[in-house]
């Protein structure tokens, strides 16, 4: 397992940027938006939480078909269905090393990217705590959708559209739990729900997307 | 005699071809009296208007799109569990129906809430979350489409629609949580208490009700036998490839 | 000792049976090479016998853990070195040193370099050092020879040969000459699954159907 | 014959058309693409029967 885990992060250093592919999108996305909106700091600060939520979603998208489609046409994903590791472990340990790829840079990077966003100093730490709460459940349902058109030629477009949907309730309270946390109002409701939707996400998801990878090597 | 007899294909060619007439006879019997009784004989309601009359047509599409979801849910659950063919194209065909159904509930929407909110288009909890429905549907659909082997699209779409059950559900929790809304709470099961539905709507909108269903149940019979017969022709193709 | 035994075993593809009452054995220290022409099923049996998909009907029985499958492709990640392709496989089947394999299937020299800069025959060697790393018993192979030139193809014979000695077995389906002629050989044309109108097997949608 | 919706005619009369219109695309669609599916079906059983 530990073995799998290594062998992805290093596939990903070596495919040229793991790390840094995510933060660069991110940093457009960050750059573009005052292009779009303007450049009035009021503005930008009031819609930091839900550019930078939405530039993690965007992120994270981005390389999700790549999470078994490489393993899938090299003959990998074969071969690891028939190892002896369980392929709810194979897909939890993806899930997990997709999230360091992607998710935990930006979690590290928020305050940067908050800054160019004029985010609200009291927002800081909740937007760092809400990223790093809610950005695992993105991996993991990630992992699903990549999961679920795992055999298709041009499963892109498709993923997105099965994906999205699955982030509204992280998107919604992740975004949520910065606005309150910001205008220290009760953040109680939103962080408890961020936490608990991405520890069932993780503790649920898993099967499912092995159950698809099953079905789709058949 | 049991139940799954009827998920056999052939007991349910024969059971469908002869149930459809009498269904689609009684829906165009329901929908008839009960949109005609809606439109043109209900009077005016006192903070509505005579845009009340647009419950006739909103509720029941509402309802039916949140129900045929549900029976996705379930014949999905049967498909995954007992491996019934029948079980797996009926999601399949319900599919559309409820996305339309979807449509017309947020169509419907748009045009009352513009008399009555003053806007066509509110981010309220009802209508955000109807909105996500249909992403739910058109995500489901596109898979259906996506994959060649039908078997493998049977799993992995009820698998979708199993998770994707899930997260609608979640996604209600959410928006409601978000937004607090203008629109008012269900009226339809408010029977009994203080503020109930007046009888004079009430009787037209069950009739209307009965219709929707009705005809979602002869769209289902017809679309289901072409479901069946489709997958038919692709196993003939293949075999006449192979031989 | 008897490795494998498959009973009565019919496989699908895509819905529909492609092979139908295909019974046979393999014992320790021998090999069994599939033949057929191309579209048979070779594949679909392989897949079926390494449990990728279940089987349509009959019962394929063998002492747990001790298959090794090995699909068209080597599963090779090619900005990976030799080595540490080899040490991946070995830490997830769980078996210690690499070195033997190395060493048995002439990797030594090569051992530092990316996957992606060898030739199509050292990548076969690493495919069939993979396969030892396993410490499995009993390799199924789908064309194993394929894409590989004839002393390529020599070099291979000896490695499965080593290992039938060593007391493994070996299955393969190939639709060309691997030029191991110890080896027994099966063909499956007999076994192709005939329509149902002439009592084959049906698949599970005709079935339903009826 | 038209009943008297005053200023809302126009709000009633969408929703009933935005309800009958898509009903009726759907209804058409279903019934057109099952006839020809069946006579898909029909035509391929027809060649086979003769080829075999």
């Amino acid at each position: 397992m530990i073995a799998l885990l290594l062998r992805d992060l290093r596939l990903a250093v070596r495919a040229g940027g793991g790390f840094g592919l995510g933060l660069a999108f991110f940093l457009i996305v960050v750059t573009l938006v005052p292009f779009g909106v303007g450049p009035e700091g009021q503005i930008l600060g009031r819609i930091a939480p839900g550019i930078l939520w939405l530039g993690a979603l965007l992120a994270c998208l981005l390389s999700l078909d790549r999470i078994f489609a490489l393993d899938f046409e090299d003959g990998s994903l074969d071969l690891l269905a028939t190892a002896p590791v369980p392929l709810e472990g194979v897909v939890t340990i993806k899930a997990l090393a997709h999230w360091i790829t992607t998710g935990l840079p930006l979690v590290v990077a928020a305050p940067v990217f908050g800054l160019l966003m004029h985010l609200e100093s009291t927002a800081y730490f909740w937007m760092i705590l809400a990223l790093a709460l809610g950005t695992p459940a993105l991996s993991v349902l990630g992992t699903f959708g990549a999961a679920l058109t795992v055999g298709l030629k041009r499963g892109g477009l498709l993923l997105s559209l099965l994906v999205l949907p699955l982030y509204v309730p992280t998107l919604i309270f992740g975004a949520e739990l910065v606005r309150r946390g910001a205008q220290n109002m009760d953040t109680n409701v939103p962080l408890l729900m961020l936490a608990g939707i991405t520890a069932a996400v993780i503790a649920v998801v898993p099967f499912a997307s092995a159950a698809a990878i099953r079905v789709n090597l058949r | 005699m049991s139940i799954w007899e009827y998920a056999n294909p052939v007991k349910f060619m024969k059971t469908s071809s002869w149930a459809l007439p009498w269904v689609s006879v009684a829906t165009v019997i329901s929908l008839a009296v009960g949109l005609i009784w809606g439109f043109f004989f209900t009077t005016e309601a006192m903070n509505f208007g005579s845009t009340v009359k647009v419950l006739f047509v909103h509720v029941p599409s509402a309802m039916m799109a949140i129900n045929i979801w549900v029976m996705m849910l379930v014949t999905s659950l049967i498909w995954l569990i007992r491996r019934h063919h029948v079980s797996a194209l009926a999601a399949k065909a319900a599919a559309p129906i409820g996305a339309v159904m979807t449509i017309i509930a947020l169509v419907t929407g748009a045009v009352w809430g513009q008399p009555m909110w003053g806007t066509w288009w509110e981010w309220d909890p009802r209508l955000t979350s109807f909105l996500i429905l249909f992403l739910f549907y058109l995500g489901y659909m596109a898979l259906w489409g996506a994959i060649e082997n039908p078997d493998t699209a049977a799993d992995l779409t009820g698998v979708l629609c199993l998770v994707g059950s899930v997260f609608a559900l979640l996604s209600r929790y959410a928006v409601k949580f978000w937004n607090q809304g203008l629109h008012q709470d269900s009226t339809i099961l408010k029977v009994g208490e203080k503020d109930p539905l007046d009888p004079s709507y009430y009787i037209p909108l069950v009739i209307c009700i009965v219709g929707f269903v009705l005809l979602f149940v002869t769209l289902l019979l017809l679309r289901t036998r072409t479901e069946i017969r489709l997958r038919r022709l692709k196993a003939l193709e293949q075999r006449e490839r192979m031989a | 000792m008897e490795m494998l035994r498959v009973d009565n075993l019919a496989v699908t593809r895509g819905g529909l049976p492609v092979l139908e009452g295909l019974s046979f054995t393999l014992e320790a220290g021998h090999a069994l090479v599939l033949r057929g022409p191309n579209g048979i099923g070779k594949t679909t049996l392989l897949r079926t016998l390494a449990g990728l998909q279940p089987p349509l009907a009959g019962t394929i029985s063998m002492p747990p853990e001790t298959m090794a499958y090995a699909a068209h492709s080597d599963g090779l990640k090619s900005t990976l070195s030799v080595a540490e392709n080899l040490q991946f496989w070995a830490s997830v089947y769980g078996t210690g040193s690499i070195e033997p394999a190395l060493e048995r299937m002439n990797l030594r020299q090569l051992s530092e370099r990316a996957a992606m800069s060898l030739s199509a025959g050292q990548k076969r060697r690493l495919g069939l050092a993979r396969l030892l790393v396993t410490g499995r018993p009993v390799w199924v192979l789908d064309e194993p020879t394929v894409s590989l030139d004839a002393a390529s193809v020599v070099l291979f014979g000896e490695a499965v040969r080593a290992h039938l000695a060593a007391g493994g077995a070996a299955l393969m389906a190939t639709h060309i000459d691997l030029g191991l002629h110890e080896a027994r050989v099966l063909d499956l044309a007999p076994f192709k699954a005939r329509p149902p109108e002439e009592g084959g097997i049906k698949g599970s949608f005709d079935e339903a159907f009826a | 014959m038209m009943p008297e919706l005053g200023k809302y005619a126009l709000t009633v009369v969408l929703s009933y058309i935005g309800t009958l219109g898509p009903l009726a695309v759907l209804t058409i669609w279903t019934l057109w693409r099952g006839a020809k599916v069946k006579a898909a079906l029909a035509a391929q059983e027809e060649r086979m029967k003769k080829n075999g």
